[in-house]
């Protein structure tokens, strides 16, 4: 399958690119990276472990084993709400769409992972802040209930500011529907993997990605409920560094593992293998093959 | 201060005055005209509410909080204790009798004054709070008594230790508990229903709400200052976010309203309370027809079509072009 | 059913009492209370609330209907490990036997509270600390099974010290047996109510009495799984004077309710009204009165 | 200090010099009468423990830990945490591969050296730690794991914050969890098997022990010190406890013993891993049989049977005469 044409355009202004897009400074250690290592560190800073975060074709890209057929597409947003502040809320979305090259703030297909089949959502932060509208938990349910159909292991990637606003309270019942699918989801004995990375947080955190069976956390990631500005607001100091990282979160019980980026494909592959009885996946997948980098 | 509260002030000395001409005999024309005023006033501010102002209406220094609710109980025996680490104050539940029914209630409880919301904690409730209600929300499950919940709470607490303990987690957890209990759960929105706090116990097969409750994805406060960097701008966010009553009905997330006398809950509480019980026995008799699966099965088909998208033709797998 | 002739013996002795019987001092307040007060008052001194510590006939006497129907009576202590210190272990059973008037460190039975149907288990620290050895286990495991068996609540207050020294592993392994007896006793759905009373700690407070549907403590019991001198060794510091009380736990969050002993019973009837089905219950008990009078 | 590691000082100083005589060519009468005297030594020392002597040879700071158990592994994966208030380290859990099975492990974890027992408590569990266990075997009893432990604690921790984060309902819980999940439970007393805070986790279909391993209902410190008031007599509480290897499998309360090497387990650590590792295979291949019903009944009927007791004519209601 050819690569889309967003993509195809962005490969030809990357190779046409100036100095300043080739190389990108790592916002933690200031290093100076050539672009196209950071893409071959699976977008870490190789010299100081820092975590850039990833657009959701590239995390899909760089964790399957080469298909990835895309389910949901064909649910969009709309504006319940007739929303408008500074601009409709169709318009926000219309320039997330072009900014992100995404339709919504989430992914979900089905890929096979080392030859594991699995249901497979990956959220991102570029589409609204990875906020929680009508069609993540509208998607998400969707490909839990696929999964449960299929008897396949499901992964869901987290990166949420929380509940989109726009959406108002039908955003808030998406943390009820999720949670419902996942219940049911996991009820038959299907195994489901959260891998939060930076941020989770909200209505994302405190529904389906604390109710998962394992819950990996990416290094140096911000997961928690309030946010560390409303937090800071309320108790009036500031708060300690770590408070709300991955690595604070292992300490306090939260999550059973954190991980680095590039020891995570492999792991989440043994979580897979231990937990997974192969003889149960016979699910053919057409083989759709996605790439994309960002 | 409360917009409420102050226009109650304005009334109440319009009727302080009202009665010192009363007293001195003074009626006629001057009488009459306060009067009509006066009754004019009160239908001006309480008639038709604003989203803004039924922010404050919920918010009211007087109105019925959960603490009321139980009171008006046949009987309530309360549990503590999320047999952990903490009995959390803000979350109040136990055994109950509601018009003859044995229930679990469990409840989010403001304080009246400063002492008590201190250790209310605003009715913000902690972890320990939320892991509480799951395991008498189990409890009810296991010998099948329904749950009744009260809602109240300006949202989860925000605090550190609610942090260090996993709050997310908490309210994951009481959710994933309401998706699997097979007894009835009818939850009631009294006051405030902040956001994820609100919900975590408000996952029911029948939500009530009374008339000038608020229901919503975040306070307006905190919308205005995550939009706009302004948390004075509230009330226009209130405009925005549909938490009223009558907006929530429309979207199918509350199931009945619960209408209240002019000026509020706080006006006739007991008969008031009394019109709350009245739904929550009226939707309890209903749900104790149905079978825990066809529960079950309703609860999730009820949640499952909450929501307002476009299907479109595909979006073509890989992003948009 | 005519009362045990070791009652008529005691009842006889107290008529014919000095001042010293008739008159006890409260450990507390060191008020002067007199005998027939405290006996009238549920042993709970009427001027601070202090609980003294119950026979576990007493307890019985004062709870159930009038009826109740002990069981268990024939499973009495061995000595597996030949254990000999000061004395032969069988000679310290003996003379608690003396001391206790009772045959082991809890009586078992079936009664009627307030018409409800139950079983019912007494455990009491005047025999052995009312640590649990073999006998214990087996009593306990025998109630739950017949419970079970009869589909009745059951209530176990709890007083013990913990495990029984002299029985060594055998009484460690009354753990696992009690939890057992009440995994399948709650799991069929019936209701198990433990009254945690002073003291609880050790194994029994770690194996079925933090294992009951409803925790109930009685006002001011010591209830924890240390004991308050291990603690204050291993910190080497002085406790706080509330530490491991039934207040404080009730504030930590481990006990549903802390109850004055005078509050008990009709708190108990009301926890049967709410949790059990009346309907279900129908079993007749053969009406065997018994009372004593420590 | 340590009983066993002060023989040991003393052989190995025998040894010593031994292997100066030999070095410098001394042989004939002499040497040999050494060598006589060193073997028997070692025979003397080590050829038949008291209990007190395996109570010690099981705290040997060259025992073999955890660690050494997890590390002898084909796989491990760590999973961490209560999920609520803390991971503790004293406990350590994780998916593992065992001679092919997947399983999961569950251990408590000595540190090796101050700094390492620091950390790890000792090796004493605090509740999370129980939590993240009751957690660990709901999983693996989900995805049908076998649950393997290995048990090595002096005792449950009995610090303060344990009693204020309800111990008893920690370790209780992870009792209750050991009842019902069906899945094929071995645990092996690989060192201390101190009270109720090792057997909650070896609440087993099947338990091994290791030879010089102890596993009593207090430490003889703890009894010695309850009976009798005095914690230095605990070489005599050792010998009343009857917490040996041999005495346990008498009592039907441990299954299979797995012998160690002369001198203990830490002398040929691998080997003796390597045996512990063959019990829990043929273990869980045979209780792969069981179908789950079974195994859980199995399992009832095992523990139900465990204690000692006289069946007399039935003492009369109401008390003795
Ligand atoms: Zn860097
Ligand atoms: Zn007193």
């Amino acid at each position: 399958m050819p690569a889309p044409d967003w993509l195809r355009k962005r490969r030809e202004r990357d190779a046409s690119a100036d100095d300043a897009s080739l190389w990108q400074k790592c916002p933690k250690c200031s290093e100076m990276l050539y672009r196209k290592d950071i893409v071959a560190n699976l977008w870490v800073c190789s010299r100081c472990g820092y975590h850039f975060r990833m657009h959701a074709y590239d995390r899909i890209n760089t964790l399957v084993d080469g298909d990835f057929v895309e389910i949901g597409t064909d649910i969009l947003p709309g504006d319940p709400l007739g929303w408008t502040d500074k601009r409709p809320y169709p318009q926000k979305l219309e320039r997330d769409r072009e900014k992100s090259k995404l339709s919504e703030a989430v992914v979900t297909g089905f890929a096979t992972l080392d030859g594991f089949p699995v249901a497979l959502g990956v959220m991102d932060f570029n589409f609204r802040g990875g906020t929680m509208g009508t069609v993540v938990g509208e998607r998400i349910t969707n490909l839990l209930e696929e999964a449960r159909r299929r008897r396949l292991p499901c992964i869901i990637f987290t990166a949420s500011g929380g509940a989109r606003m726009e959406e108002g309270m039908l955003a808030l019942m998406q943390m009820a529907k999720t949670t419902l699918a996942v219940e049911r989801f996991k009820d038959e004995g299907n195994l489901y993997i959260a891998v939060l990375t930076d941020p989770t947080t909200g209505g994302v955190s405190a529904s389906f990605a604390f109710a998962a069976d394992l819950i990996v956390a990416e290094a140096r990631a911000a997961i928690g409920f309030a946010g560390r500005r409303v937090i800071e607001q309320t108790i009036r100091q500031k708060l300690p560094e770590n408070f709300q990282t991955a690595e604070f979160l292992l300490e306090k019980g939260h999550v059973d593992m954190v991980l680095d980026r590039r020891e995570l494909r492999p792991a989440l592959v043994r979580l897979l293998d231990y937990a997974v009885d192969r003889k149960r996946l016979a699910t053919p997948l057409k083989a759709v093959p996605e790439f994309a980098i960002q | 201060m409360n917009l409420i509260v102050e226009r109650e002030k304005s009334l109440s000395e319009l009727e302080t005055r009202l009665a010192q001409l009363h007293e001195r005999g003074i009626g006629g024309d001057e009488m009459r005209a306060l009067e009509t005023k006066v009754q004019e006033l009160r239908q001006d501010f309480f008639g038709k509410l604003t989203p803004w102002e039924r922010v404050n209406m919920a918010r009211h220094p007087k109105r019925p909080l959960a603490s009321d609710y139980l009171g008006a109980l046949e009987a309530f025996d309360e549990l503590h204790g999320d047999r952990h680490f903490r009995d959390d104050p803000a979350l109040v539940g136990g055994f109950a009798k509601l018009r003859g029914h044995n229930v679990m209630v469990l409840s989010q409880q403001k304080g009246r004054d400063t002492k008590e919301n201190i250790r209310r904690n605003f009715g913000m409730v902690s972890p320990e709070g939320y892991r509480k209600a799951s395991r008498l929300m189990e409890l009810a499950a296991r010998f099948h008594l329904p749950i009744v919940t009260f809602v109240d709470t300006s949202g989860a607490d925000p605090g550190i230790g609610s942090e260090e303990r996993a709050q997310s987690e908490a309210i994951s957890g009481c959710l994933m508990t309401l998706t699997h209990v097979g007894v009835p759960v009818v939850a009631s929105i009294v006051g405030e229903g902040g956001s994820g706090g609100a919900l975590a116990i408000a996952l029911a097969d029948h939500v009530i709400m009374a008339e000038n409750a608020v229901y919503s994805v975040a306070s307006p406060e905190g919308c205005a200052a995550i939009l706009w960097g302004d948390s004075a701008r509230a009330p226009e966010a209130a405009e925005h976010l549909k938490l009223t009553s009558n907006d929530l009905l429309g979207f199918g997330i509350v199931d009945e309203i619960v209408p209240e006398p002019l000026g509020g809950a706080h006006h006739d509480a007991a008969a008031f309370i009394g019109r709350v019980f009245d739904a929550i026995e009226r939707a309890l008799e209903r749900l104790a027809l149905l079978p825990p699966a066809d529960l079950l099965d309703t609860r999730y088909r009820k949640y499952r079509r909450i929501g307002s998208w476009r299907e479109d033709s595909p979006v073509r797998a890989g992003g948009l072009a």
